[in-house]
């Protein structure tokens, strides 16, 4: 019964919508829009949630106990925060590029919220389960560059460009070494349908055969999302805050949540690429595959949160260095090997 | 309102070479140059993929022809923005109206 | 407390010019200085530049300069000090002796006013560049304190 | 190997999450406050005898002392300190010969107004008259800021006082 | 990488890692430093001014105001300058707590360079752990004068007070802990390689370079000159110590901020061994000195060795209660003097890690 | 059986340097003392060998009376006008290249290790060896040449060696200067020993030397005798230039720039003898033709008397003894145009350890004086410098021709040849000549190592390798003489031209040359050393005023030269140079102006901005494409002009 | 063939707004903004690919055009920025020449477009649903050489671009 929550919620409106008589077309539309508001209302709760749980982790492994006055145990934290944020002017530098400088912050949501269209939260709870799922995937999420880029040479500040440089140059070197890891697994399953690479994982995690390529897809993710120890974007002891420097109020605000939006979606695929997705380990299939799905999310997130306050940061020619010179011929190697792996495995026939 | 037709997509990509043309012509910056050639080029991918649809809809030739398209326009981008680096860093200028060293 | 000094009297033999005070130190003529802190380091390895300073004397009309040199090797240490002209204060930097001069004699112009000829870069470092006057002097009135 | 150093910070962060925490919540918990605490000033009025001593040991000129003169004898009427530009070093308190002036564990010394910052350890009226001796002195007197079991007990000490308070008057800000 | 036009970029005053209100204008290319000019002077309060208005006794608070990470040594210095133009012998229980609050202080200094320092590379964690064992420090530097940081602590001719009851037992404790705590420090930062390849190798200084420029301190033995004033020119009780000096090899970064971890060892051992000696002296903590000090007319230069290098105090007395000047030679100052041509053609991660590594503290760069 | 491998592959000894200089220009030039190394060892054993095989020719008479020939063919094609050239490349040992073979070696061993201490600091330490081995290859290549043309290969080898040698010192001036006037110079001489060749080869058929001794014999069968007299003239072209003898005798003592074991080696020991030598070889030629011997005898005579003349009023160290080099080499050439190979190769024997001997005590002297060479400013150097004093002084008795010194043996023989020949007048130029050359030497000698000290300088006896050379030399300069005493004349039975001629012991001829000698000696000691402040050498000066400006500027040869080349060869060149301007650039510029004119003409199209290029070209295309529209494909494709 | 009315609608949607964008790419003053607007003009593209049913290529135009080309000319202009930005873009001097033959080539293409019987071309079939498996395929059997060559192309404009652009090291006291 819960493991057909969602689902159920939506054949429920689907029949509701049925019954008021209006046309086919216009009851899908209203619960395609239903869904993705609801995609959107849970995303915005995540992050909020993900900034309250970093800080949480972070103060824990810092001897310290973080946020805990508003609300009980401090969970209302980011909700105050928020409060305080909106509240607050965003000032506009002089010299910025005033459209160009507003809009980065609006749309720098934009690819997230669209990637998160077609991702299978749990069985059959992709909003839409697109043929080129992964490849959709990742064509959306090269955007974002272009939209950091838009939020830091706007400002018309010396830091900003600095890290709108390097938030370039990092999430397009950082790119191919993400898509060259998760060929592994395309090849293995065969498709680039999420539905499909879930499926071909029933038996064997992704991560079980194609460890290599986890930990590449794994690195080249936090280093897309400019998480540390790839965070030299934002790196605070160097350039400040990078391209958000000149941001206050609410425009940093979205910056920052769409930081843990992305931590999502970077998670979020590694548990559908590599951690079987939506499956159950050991037969536990008595707890809903939602369940089984967001657990393996926040593992991940929890690591990629250790991940920030263990590691110093890197340095920029060693960031570009490690893509180019580690990952991506490791990547290369593992597709090679994988490819031969393959060849074998179906001459063998097992 | 009449369905869309081929004609829709060739006048469509019509408009948009001559627009992306009229941008090659009389644009001083050498990157503005370079992007309205892109703008050319995906004049160019219109048609071909309207034409794969329209008229070899199981071919494909179209669809692939134009990821060869794209694949020779990001490298044409890549070198022909390292040709304006270039020179740029030696005459500290992308204005095409400096670049008549051709003419002798 | 027990005071390693460089052995001052055979440095004294050396160079006729110069005085020993009671405490060991050196006073040097301003025109002998650059010579003698060229021997001090070539021969008596008094490499490390420690302190670099100045004093003002008002009434006898001169600013004193006061280096603390010792030595990495030899563990000991010697306090030069050369007379500056008040009205005039010009003395040589020994920055091309000791780099470590460099920041000390801008000091010692910033707040005391005397320039150093042959420093790289000799301009304010703690006052601000419009800032007049040199406040260690002892004549020195400055408006705007508390009370 | 490579990799060794990266999992052993893992390994400790993972241990520290775990890890008491030392957080204390302020208002709720404090730390103790030790013995010499260099808090806010405390004077005992009754044992201070306006030397002026501690005025003249403060290397920031923050303590004013102001007296009036009452008939043949020196009255003080005022201890006041300019708390924000006290060092808090403690020479004040080491100078004072008669061990009236103390720190408090008091730490809390914000205010809402600037005009509220010096630290009014004695502000009074001085008595109109020359009174007589072994007469309580200040006791009528209205004392605001002074603690009140200040000016409960020992009569006599103000008027002794005011004999061997010869000191030397604040010097001013010479430069 | 890539070629720019040169620019500039105004690193401070306002930067978080300038480790207070300093300035660097640095010219740059790409993300690479042709010059670099540092800035300071934010903090200039005139203390050798001040100084000359004061009476000797009063100067000892200012002194604090320099470097207020390791206050007491600031002190110590001062006040054992003026002992020795005067020449005052110091009973022997004040030299232990002298030593004892000293050696606390370079502790307190340098666990804050190394959690800074792993803040400045990026790793906070690092930071807060290192503050929290800085805390006890500084706790006990409070129970035992009564402030946390600027301590004001020594007097001419002794220290203001004696140690309090058990005090010295929870010195103890927190020396037994120390080392455990210094192997997480290890564990978090120094051996982590990210932070390796970060500082290693980056602004390396040969000894030659840091004799000439008068670098002392941590950034002095991290080249391999062992000079360390503690062991090469005893001053106080030192020479009763056995420990040892460490140095680095390379020069660099990595060596610089190395070194301060293990000297945070030896500050340990020096403290234990004070602890024991200190049982067997009993007496007054502060000479019989007259209440107005009035030094003969003489000059004096003293040095000894700070948390951040040579702290050296050159004083002249005219005879009367005040001193006629008072100099001081600061170590982050010097230390500062080289960083020019240290930063040249770096990367603006680097300026952090070597700004980071020399372990100023503008207090007492701009005096 | 040493001796026999060492004459049967007597080729060895000219590789053994040529492998030097190999593995020091490839292997062993970061490495100097390895170089040195290698270039002493393998001209030591080069020498070794080289004293075998000279043993082995000596000691068997049928190798005296015919030469020892190992020869392979070289290259042989036809040519027009030569229609079977071949031309051999062997080895040929005969007593005179045995005796040079060993000669050369030996010298060169010792100079070789002269030079370890002398270069000492040099940045082109390996380099100067390497050149040093090459130069031993090819001058010992010379030496054994069977084959004229391979002759005139190592002839210009040595050639460049000595070029390289001379302009050893890039960094001055002067040498690269005296480097280039010893290059033109010989070359100028080698073109017309070249053009003798030729007309040996074309006449003879053969450049063999047994072939054209044999041939030479009945020269009538091929040739005239003015044309044996044109070739024999035009040969002997080349000995002027490289021995240095009268018109082109300007390089030698110019080359004195070159690092002194160079000038020891080269300018006074071997390569300038090898003009020397290559008469002697071709001795048979200029016996058919009288004038031309007369012609060697007149140059050498005339060359003899004319540098010592020079000689005496020089100040520089080496520069005397350059111009006694010069002089010395007249001697040579003298007796061999009065038709003594036996003397002319003597002397050149003896020479060759006494003047190496002086050269390289000359070089000790500038190695210890930071290379101040006027003699004037010496003085006093025996105090401080015995061995350089003593064996120079050995070196100074046997050039002036005191018994029982070397060169008094040799000289005596020319001048008994002279006399005996005949040649009166040359007799009388040589004895001249040998007093001036006493006069010379010692003045030198008196000035440069007696007298009072110059308390400017500060001299140093020299280490070990360059004062054993002195020694080892020394006894050479004492000793080699005596293989041709009068009395025993041993040397005139090894080396010869025809028959050995015994004439009878001449004393009056060597009383003379005592005399001579020692007058001269005499006449310099109370000028030079006698009169210590010089007053009376200087009062000879002035007296002489003109005539020693004259001598003092080497009779003005240099300028006459210059002004020579100055006003003939510039003038010519000039008219070259207004034809060339005017008449080869007036055709060139017309064919590109005219290109130039119909290229501005089309210019205005070409504006340089791609963007009109564009508008142009998509004007084309809208043209091609109205064009297609309107009148069909086929039409456009004849525009194009694709296929239809 | 297509009667939903919502492909009209998107159509026509997408044409205004690639047009429209591709409009102020040419006519934007800050090179910048042009940038910006030819990133949508691309992604707009994107869209209009999928309404002809090449989903695979939509998202090829979004990868490459809008997620690397757009990016790389970005950067390109951080490197060859100016102080005044807003200048940036402007017209040369055969603007008019240059919108003459503009207007030719419109109207010829009009003609033409007017002249040719679209109809008579378009084939009866429906484009697959999934694309990309046979242009997978097509790609790796008949294609592959080209494809291949594409590689090579790529590579050889990355060699390229790198020695084009890089210039000599800086000399620098750093190790790296």
């Amino acid at each position: 019964m819960l493991e057909n929550l969602f689902v159920g919620i939506a054949d429920w409106l689907r029949s509701l919508l049925g019954g008021l008589g209006t046309p086919v077309e216009i009851n899908e539309a209203i619960v395609m829009l239903v869904k993705l508001v609801a995609i959107l209302v849970f995303i915005l709760i995540n992050a909020l949630w993900l900034v309250y749980m970093e800080r949480k982790v972070a103060a824990y492994m810092q001897a310290r106990i973080g946020p805990n006055r508003v609300g009980p145990k401090g969970l209302l934290q980011t909700t105050a925060d928020i409060g305080k944020l909106i509240s607050k002017e965003i000032v506009i530098p002089g010299k910025a590029d005033k459209v160009v400088f507003l809009l980065a912050p609006v749309l720098i949501f934009v690819p997230t919220l669209m990637v998160f269209a077609v991702i299978p939260f749990g069985k059959n709870m992709a909003a839409i389960d697109m043929n080129i799922g992964v490849f959709y995937l990742l064509a959306i999420a090269s955007l974002s560059t272009l939209f950091f880029w838009m939020g830091g040479w706007a400002s018309n500040s010396k830091y900003s460009l600095i890290g709108s440089m390097r938030v370039v140059a990092q999430m397009v070197s950082y790119e191919l070494p993400l898509v060259l890891g998760l060929l592994g697994v395309i090849m293995i399953a065969g498709s680039l349908k999420m539905s499909d690479i879930i499926a071909a994982q029933e038996h064997t995690w992704f991560i079980f055969t194609q460890p290599i390529a986890f930990l590449i897809y794994f690195t080249a993710a936090v280093a897309e999302t400019n998480r540390c120890p790839f965070d030299l974007v934002e790196g605070e002891s160097e350039i400040i805050a990078g391209p958000y420097t000149e941001y206050g109020g609410m425009a940093f605000a979205m910056f920052f949540l769409a930081e843990y939006a992305n931590i999502m979606v970077i998670c979020a695929m590694a548990t559908i690429m590599f951690l079987g997705g939506w499956h159950a380990p050991f037969g536990l299939d008595f707890i809903p595959s939602w369940v089984w799905f967001f657990l393996k999310m926040y593992a991940l997130i929890f690591v990629v949160m250790q991940l920030r306050w263990t590691y110093p940061r890197i340095r920029v020619d060693q960031l570009m260095g490690f893509s180019w010179k580690v990952l991506v011929p490791l990547a290369l190697a593992n597709i090679f090997i994988t490819g031969i792996g393959m060849k074998i495995y179906q001459a063998i026939g097992w | 309102m009449p369905a869309i037709s081929l004609t829709h997509y060739v006048v469509l990509s019509a408009l948009l070479f001559s627009i992306g043309l009229f941008g090659v012509l009389t644009k001083r910056n050498a990157v503005a140059v370079l992007i309205c050639i892109e703008l050319m080029l995906n004049a160019v991918n219109i048609n071909l993929v309207a034409f794969s649809k329209y008229v070899t809809p199981t071919d494909f030739i179209g669809q692939i022809f134009s990821i060869f398209v794209i694949t020779v326009a990001a490298a044409e981008v890549g070198v022909g923005l390292a040709i304006i680096i270039a020179i740029y860093r030696n005459r500290l200028s992308v204005n095409l109206d400096d670049f008549d060293w051709l003419k002798w | 407390m027990k005071e390693k000094i460089a052995p001052v009297e055979e440095i004294k033999q050396k160079f006729g010019y110069i005085e020993v005070d009671e405490q060991k130190a050196v006073n040097v003529p301003a025109g002998k200085l650059l010579e003698f802190m060229q021997a001090l380091k070539d021969e008596y390895e008094l490499d490390f530049l420690t302190n670099l300073t100045a004093v003002d004397y008002p009434e006898e009309n001169k600013f004193e300069v006061v280096y603390n040199l010792t030595s990495t090797t030899k563990a000991y240490g010697l306090m030069v000090r050369t007379g500056v002209d008040r009205e005039n204060p010009v003395l040589p930097s020994v920055f091309p002796i000791w780099g470590g001069a460099n920041w000390q004699e801008r000091e010692v112009y910033d707040l005391m006013g005397i320039v150093f000829t042959g420093h790289p870069n000799l301009k304010r470092i703690l006052l601000d560049d419009k800032f007049e006057g040199h406040p260690l002097r002892k004549d020195f009135q400055w408006e705007g304190g508390r009370e | 190997m490579f990799g060794q150093g990266l999992i052993k910070g893992l390994q400790i962060t993972w241990k520290e999450f775990w890890a008491k925490k030392f957080t204390v919540q302020y208002p709720e918990e404090q730390h103790p406050v030790p013995e010499r605490f260099h808090g806010k000033f405390v004077l005992d009025v009754d044992k201070c005898i306006a030397c002026g001593l501690c005025a003249n040991a403060c290397p920031n000129k923050v303590i004013t002392i102001e007296k009036q003169k009452v008939g043949k004898k020196q009255y003080m009427t005022g201890y006041i300190m300019n708390i924000q530009y006290c060092l808090f070093c403690g020479l004040c308190v080491e100078s004072c010969n008669k061990d009236a002036l103390h720190y408090s564990k008091d730490f809390n010394m914000n205010q809402y107004f600037y005009r509220d910052i010096p630290l009014v350890l004695v502000k009074r009226e001085a008595p109109a008259e020359p009174e007589e001796e072994e007469q309580p002195a200040a006791k009528a007197e209205a004392r605001p800021k002074a603690k009140p079991q200040a000016k409960a007990e020992k009569p006599a000490e103000p008027a002794a006082n005011s004999e061997v308070a010869a000191g030397k008057v604040p010097g001013k800000e010479g430069e | 990488m890539l070629r720019t036009q040169e620019y500039f970029l105004n690193f401070g005053p306002q930067h978080p890692s300038t480790h207070g209100v300093f300035q660097i204008i640095l010219t740059l290319d790409g993300e690479r430093i042709v010059k670099a000019e540092p800035v300071c002077g934010y903090l200039h309060r005139g203390i050798e001014k001040l100084a000359e208005s004061r009476t000797y006794t009063q100067v000892i608070p200012y002194t604090d105001r320099m470097d207020y990470l390791a206050a007491m040594l600031q002190n110590l210095g001062y006040v054992q300058a003026v002992e020795k133009l005067m020449g005052i012998e110091v009973p022997e229980r004040a030299e232990y707590l002298r030593i004892i609050s000293g050696e606390l202080s370079r502790l307190a200094s340098h666990l804050l360079a190394t959690g800074v320092y792993a803040l400045d590379i990026g790793g906070f964690t690092g930071f807060l752990l290192c503050f929290r064992e800085r805390e006890r420090v500084m706790d006990l530097l409070e129970e035992l004068t009564g402030s946390r940081m600027t301590l004001s602590y020594a007097r001419i001719g002794g220290v203001a007070d004696d140690a309090p009851e058990g005090w010295l037992d929870k010195v103890k404790k927190l020396m037994d802990d120390m080392p455990g705590y210094i192997d997480e420090y290890n564990g978090l930062i120094t051996g982590n390689e990210i932070f390796q390849a970060r500082t290693k190798f980056v602004g390396q200084l040969t000894p030659e370079t840091a004799i000439n420029y008068s670098l002392s301190g941590p950034v002095l033995r991290a080249s391999g000159v062992n000079y360390d004033l503690r062991k090469v020119r005893p001053y106080g009780i030192y020479d009763r110590f056995d420990f040892e000096v460490p140095l680095g090899e390379n020069g660099d970064c990595f060596d610089r901020f190395y070194c301060r971890v293990r000297e945070m060892q030896q500050s340990v051992r020096i403290i234990q061994q004070a602890i024991e000696q200190i049982k067997e002296v009993d007496g007054p903590v502060i000479a019989k000195v007259p209440k107005v000090l009035k030094p003969p007319k003489s000059d004096v230069y003293h040095e000894i060795e700070s948390a951040k290098g040579i702290i050296g105090y050159y004083v002249v007395s005219d005879g009367s209660n005040k001193p006629y000047r008072v100099h001081v030679r600061r170590p982050s100052f010097i230390n500062l003097g080289y960083l020019d041509e240290m930063l040249r053609g770096y990367l603006i991660a680097d300026v952090v890690a070597i700004l980071g590594s020399i372990d100023i503290v503008l207090g007492e760069v701009d005096c | 059986m040493l001796v026999e491998f060492a004459m049967q592959h007597a080729w060895l000894v000219p590789l053994l340097p040529a492998l030097a200089f190999v593995i020091i220009v490839f292997l062993t030039r970061p490495f100097r003392k390895l170089s040195a190394i290698v270039a002493v060892g393998s001209m030591a054993v080069a020498c070794f060998f080289a004293t075998l095989a000279a043993y082995g020719i000596f000691t068997n008479h049928e190798y005296i009376e015919k030469p020892l020939v190992y020869a392979t063919r070289w290259f042989s094609l036809g040519l027009p006008g030569m229609p079977d050239l071949r031309v051999d490349v062997g080895v040929q040992l005969d007593p005179v290249s045995a005796m040079m073979l060993f000669m050369v070696s030996f010298i060169a061993t010792f100079i070789f290790l002269y030079s370890i201490g002398y270069m000492e600091g040099d940045p082109g330490y390996s380099v100067f060896f390497s050149y040093l081995s090459l130069f031993g290859a090819s001058m010992l290549l010379l030496v054994i040449s069977s084959n004229l043309l391979q002759m005139f290969v190592a002839w210009e080898l040595v050639g460049l060696c000595s070029y390289l040698l001379i302009g050893f010192f890039t960094h001055k001036i002067s040498a690269r200067e005296a480097a280039k006037k010893a290059f033109v110079t010989c070359r100028i001489a080698d073109f017309g020993l070249l053009l003798g060749l030729l007309a040996l080869q074309i006449v003879f058929g053969t450049l063999n030397l047994t072939e054209l001794a044999e041939k030479i014999e009945h020269f009538e069968e091929y040739t005239t005798f003015g044309m044996l007299t044109l070739i024999a003239v035009l040969v002997f072209i080349g000995p002027i230039g490289k021995s240095g003898q009268f018109p082109l005798h300007v390089w030698l003592p110019d080359a004195m720039e070159g690092p002194t074991p160079v000038s020891a080696l080269i300018h006074a020991a071997t390569m300038v003898v090898a003009g020397v030598y290559l008469v002697g070889r071709t001795m048979f030629l200029f016996h058919e033709v009288p004038s031309a011997m007369q012609l060697v005898a007149v140059t050498g005579g005339f060359t003899a008397l004319f540098a010592a003349t020079i000689a005496i009023t020089q100040r520089e160290i080496k520069r005397i003894l350059a111009y006694s080099t010069v002089s010395q080499l007249g001697y040579m050439m003298l007796a061999l145009g009065v038709g003594s190979l036996t003397a002319s190769m003597f002397h050149l024997w003896t020479h060759a350890f006494f003047k190496a001997l002086m050269f390289l005590g000359a070089g000790s002297v500038l190695h210890a004086l930071h290379h101040k060479a006027d003699v004037w400013e010496m003085g006093g150097l025996y105090k401080k410098m015995p061995i350089t004093t003593w064996t120079f002084v050995i070196g100074g008795l046997a050039i002036a021709g005191i018994p029982p010194f070397a060169g008094f043996w040799s000289k005596d023989e020319i001048l008994v040849a002279a006399l005996n020949g005949g040649h009166y007048v040359l007799f009388a130029m040589a004895a001249f000549t040998a007093f001036l050359t006493a006069f010379y030497m010692w003045r030198m000698i008196f000035l440069a190592f007696f007298g009072e000290e110059n308390p400017a300088n500060h001299p140093h006896e020299s280490p070990w390798t360059m004062t054993l050379p002195l020694v080892v030399l020394s006894v050479g300069a004492i000793g080699a003489g005596w293989l041709g005493t009068p009395w025993y004349n041993i040397w005139g039975e090894w080396i010869k031209f025809g028959h050995p001629h015994h004439g009878p012991v001449n004393y009056g001829a060597m009383l003379l040359s005592i005399v001579l000698a020692a007058a001269g000696i005499y006449l310099a000691y109370m000028l030079y050393l006698k009169d210590a402040k010089k007053k009376r050498a200087r009062k000879m000066a002035e007296w002489f005023g003109p005539v020693y400006r004259m001598l003092y500027n080497k009779y003005y040869i240099d300028e006459l030269y210059l002004w020579f080349n100055h006003a003939l060869v510039d003038g010519t060149a000039r008219l070259f140079y207004l034809f060339d301007i005017y008449v080869v650039d007036g055709i060139v510029n017309g064919i590109g102006a005219f290109a130039r004119l119909s290229g501005d003409g089309l210019r205005v199209f070409q504006s340089g901005r791609i963007q009109n290029y564009v508008l142009i070209f998509f004007l084309g295309v809208l043209a091609v494409a109205v064009l297609m529209a309107f009148t069909g494909p086929s039409a456009a494709s004849l525009v194009l002009g694709g296929v239809k | 063939m297509e009667t939903s009315i919502y492909s009209v609608i998107a159509f026509y949607g997408l044409a205004i707004t690639i047009l429209g964008n591709a409009t102020l790419v040419v006519f934007a003053r800050n090179i910048v903004h042009s940038v910006l607007f030819l990133a949508v003009t691309f992604i707009a593209m994107g869209g209009l690919f999928l309404l002809l049913d090449a989903d695979f290529l939509a998202a090829v135009q979004v990868l490459v055009y809008a997620g690397a080309v757009c990016i790389m000319v970005v950067f390109g202009i951080m490197l060859i920025q100016r102080a005044d930005m807003k200048a940036t873009n402007q017209f040369n001097r055969q603007i008019f020449a240059g919108g003459g033959l503009v207007a030719l080539v419109v109207a010829m293409c009009a003609v033409f477009a007017g002249r040719t019987a679209w109809t008579e071309l378009v084939a009866a079939q429906e484009v697959p649903a999934g694309t990309v498996q046979f242009i997978g395929e097509l790609l790796l059997s008949k294609y592959v050489i080209p494809f291949e060559v594409a590689a090579l192309l790529l590579l050889v404009a990355l060699i390229g671009a790198i020695v084009i652009a890089r210039d000599e090291e800086v000399k620098a006291n750093a190790g790296d």
